[in-house]
């Protein structure tokens, strides 16, 4: 039996958003209808950097809005896609005159969305540009949609955040965040699903001796389950084939990103986090920054996703820049 | 009958398009059941009914004006994937109608065609995808041909909704291969592609709004 | 059946502890026996201040060490509060001469350890002082050891840490503390338990039509259990009794604290933290600052917490002075 | 018998009082399960297993230096509330003992005075409140009387033993005050204190040293 603090679930986003602002007020404006959120100060001169999608997953992505990251977050109802209109007038609110980069995880709404929001823009002079971020090595098949966007969002984020903050054009920015999502794989493993706003019973059900293996961040299921076992047998069957996807061997520095899909406590992520330091020690592969959290969520499922992304120097620079958001800060 | 639909038979067409939806929505639902996630047909009725009241509050003093109301209504209130593919398809019947009187049988053939490219684009869906394009395209073929034979509008729109409607029967017979049914492989033979019979719906309201 | 991402459970806190210092190192080094975490950047010249308690509890209290906070968290196993050597042996690594305080929230064996601590300090003449975080209105009762302490335990331990940055003395900063901690009060609602790492039942089960109203911070069932209902019925029950033991009124000002206990998403507390704002404006309370997240759990306990902290302007300058620790900056 | 306990007697004591914990330690956690949460004598247990090793480890110069490590010990490894209040008892024997090649009776009745008052204001806990303190008390007015009267160490040990024994097994009348058993109220009656029997257990070792 899974209960919430909500009043009508129809409402949550929308109180929410309201409650959200009311406490960042140093960091965002929140635009109620059509729903979105923007800096508190705004920025001026440089590309806006504009993400967006099903609410569920917070603080992705209205908790990175601020200065050093996203000038605007347009978040949708829960695991829906905002609409074109409401992308069209968060990036409208931002635009500079230098144009728009829209930070996209890789579902069919959000890309038909943003897609769209995109040329609708265009018809009113507006340039933008898309990055798509596709780093769930789970659903890396030949055909369909191809794979879904998860915690590397952040990463892509932070990243373009911080070079529009340095003045990158939107070409630049566009190639800088392909390049950073072309480098990221994730894996996401769940122990329990989380529950819809007012509905009671899980998105799914798992027998104790077993975990979903590969698993997307809207309580669906994935294409396979493992046996559960201790983080040391858990945590190497994700690492290693992240590596390899991504060509990682002795020398390869990378960013890792554990992340906490909901209901899973930082004594577990750490934990999980020492296990995939030792098993990348051993092949080599030098961890050289870390964000260890819960970041991107799937509502309240327990469970946890395991990001790697290629670092070299630029992408470590602009990491390290300063960022000033509600939910992630230095 | 009238050569031309002036703004009041475009309104009239809206609506009937919304009538149709509304009473089919169960039916549609249906079929987004057995092809996807079973929404289609309560989205595109609740964005419909919001859609009349914005079509009547706007005020239209082009032919395009109403379906311009409709694109931004779709765009801007409907999920999933269909709402904004039909709000961009709306939004180039909008654009071939902005200041004009009334539509010619010439300019639906055009916004048509602009809107099967803006779909197909978007959507990445070719004919027989099993998508609302094959509901599309042949009405895009019939009414380039009726604009070429020299034909009326009523009759141009009796053969573009005949032709959608046999375009989105025949998509009983496709696999898909894009949106949510490309998951379900030969589970929705045997039953038609929602979008597509939407499609048609829109044809058929057209030709009814038009006599033929 | 609930499952963890742990090794043996035994060890879940030593290796969340390794983990936590790799990815934080620029905020923190772990002294791995006894076990505490101490600055980076140790400071100088300054009074330390020192927190602890069981672990359990992430990010608080390690999550809470960095500049302008604490000096060191010592982290007892889970629920259980360290020991004095542990606090002894952090307190001294991080004494700079001028004494050292230590912020304890009010739990048996957790006084009983850092007052022990205190007396072998004092033994080798380093000088320190105890407030105590008895912010729990449930346990307000006239005997036995006193009310709990819970989140007002953030809100003490960044206030005297931005005091202590100052150059506040010890006497000087025990006043604040205590003064602080006076005018807090919290509290808390389950809606499911959670569990111990390795086990698989939580710690108590709930009928899913009631909450537990007025729990802790360690997996006890509270006193009461009232009606599950939608958030603008369940937090005008928080709000209400915490404005009263605190006698606020029209014009009061607070700071609030919604707190996450471990499996509650961010939509719900930000939904929580606007009934209480509406609550509270209705009569007449102005919210001056909040904090909404998840600062102080119960391992993976779905529920949350509000505290209100009565705020003047040196409580509210202290609150807004900088920060830089892995759970909290700005 | 000698007037005096060596290094090697201490450390005789502090094995036998080792010995004499882990006989009873299903007997100690029972009767914490009774007025508590049931790890009393496994957690007794374990500190001294630790603290024989070091012990044994330290090589001890003075007479207080093996209760100066079991304090140690104790305090750096046992949990809960009486774990570290031993091992500020102990600590006190420590103190008492530090740099002298051996305890007198007046030293140990100095080293338990202090360790009461240590507890005691620790613990906040008073005689009659069923903790350790209802052993601890009676055992140092015992040795308190010993001194006055002139006996000997052996003499004093035995009546420090059997006071605290007395005292230990009065706690079974008793309602508790302080630590959990206070939560079980009227349930814990009939069984005594299991810190004060460990209490008594530490003075019953000192007795067999001291050949009493
Ligand atoms: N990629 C696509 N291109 C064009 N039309 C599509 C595409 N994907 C789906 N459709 C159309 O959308 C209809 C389903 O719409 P809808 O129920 O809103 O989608 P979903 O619920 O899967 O997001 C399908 O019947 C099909 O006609
Ligand atoms: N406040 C106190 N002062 C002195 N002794 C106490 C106090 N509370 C408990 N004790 C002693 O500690 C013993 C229980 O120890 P322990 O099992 O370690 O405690 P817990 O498990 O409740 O933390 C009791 O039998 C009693 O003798
Ligand atoms: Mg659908
Ligand atoms: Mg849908
Ligand atoms: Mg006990
Ligand atoms: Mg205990």
């Amino acid at each position: 039996m899974r209960r919430q603090f909500v009043n009508d679930p129809g409402d949550v986003v929308a109180e929410a958003l309201e409650g959200f602002a009311a406490a960042w007020p140093g960091h965002v404006r929140l635009n109620a209808d059509p729903a979105y959120v923007v800096r508190a100060r705004p920025a001026s001169g440089k590309v806006a950097v504009v993400s967006g999608g099903g609410s569920g997953h917070e603080p992705l992505h209205v908790g990175f809005v601020g200065t050093g990251m996203l000038d605007a977050a347009v978040p949708g109802a829960v695991f829906t896609s905002p609409t074109a209109v409401q992308i069209r007038a968060a990036s409208r609110a931002v635009d500079t005159g230098r144009g728009v980069l829209h930070v996209v995880k890789n579902y069919t709404g959000d890309v038909l969305n943003f897609r769209i929001a995109g040329e609708l823009l265009a018809d009113e002079g507006v340039e933008s540009g898309i990055v798509l971020v596709d780093d769930d090595l789970a659903t890396d098949t030949d055909d369909g949609p191809g794979r879904r966007g998860t915690a590397a969002a952040v990463v892509v984020e932070k990243v373009c955040g911080a070079a529009a903050e340095r003045g990158a054009d939107l070409a630049e920015l566009t190639a800088l965040g392909r390049r950073v999502a072309a480098g990221s794989r994730t894996l996401s493993v769940a122990l329990a699903a989380g529950a819809h706003p007012g509905q009671s019973r899980p998105s799914f059900e798992l027998p104790g001796d077993e975990v979903e293996f590969g698993v997307g961040i809207h309580g669906e299921r994935a294409r396979q389950r493992r046996a559960f076992g201790p983080s040391r047998e858990i945590v190497p069957q994700m690492v290693s084939p992240l590596a390899e996807a991504l060509g990682l061997g002795r020398g390869s520095r990378v960013l890792a990103v554990v992340n906490g899909l909901g209901a899973t406590s930082d004594l577990e992520l750490y934990g999980v986090f020492r296990e995939a330091r030792r098993v990348l020690k051993d092949a080599g592969v030098d961890v050289v920054r870390s964000l260890v959290g819960t970041y991107v969520t799937s509502l309240d499922m327990a469970g946890c996703s395991l990001t790697l992304v290629r670092a070299d120097d630029e992408v470590l620079e602009l990491w390290d820049a300063p960022v000033a958001t509600p939910a992630l800060t230095w | 009958m009238a050569e031309q639909l002036d703004i009041a038979d475009v309104e009239r067409w809206v609506l009937a398009f919304a009538d149709a939806v509304e009473e089919e929505a169960g039916y549609l639902t249906d079929l987004d059941r057995r092809s996807g996630d079973g929404d289609f047909g309560s989205n595109m009725a609740a964005a419909l009914r919001r859609s009349r009241e914005a079509v009547a509050a706007a005020g239209s003093t082009a032919a395009g004006d109403p379906f311009q109301v409709l694109g931004e209504t779709f765009l801007g209130h409907s999920g999933g994937t269909s709402g904004p593919l039909f709000g961009m398809w709306f939004r180039e019947f909008g654009k071939a109608g902005a200041g004009a009187e009334a539509f010619t049988l010439e300019m639906l053939a055009g916004a048509t065609a602009n809107g099967w490219a803006t779909v197909a684009r978007l959507g990445s869906a070719r004919v027989g995808d099993r998508t609302m394009v094959d509901a599309i395209a042949p009405a895009s073929e019939a009414l380039a041909e009726a604009v070429e034979g020299g034909l009326s509008l009523s009759e141009g729109l009796r053969s573009a909704a005949e032709a959608a409607r046999v375009g989105a029967d025949g998509t009983s017979g496709l696999l898909g291969r894009r949106g949510r049914t490309s998951y379900v492989g030969e589970a929705a033979l045997g039953s038609p592609d929602p979008g597509a019979v939407a499609v048609a719906l829109f044809y058929g309201a057209a030709r009814e709004v038009a006599g033929a």
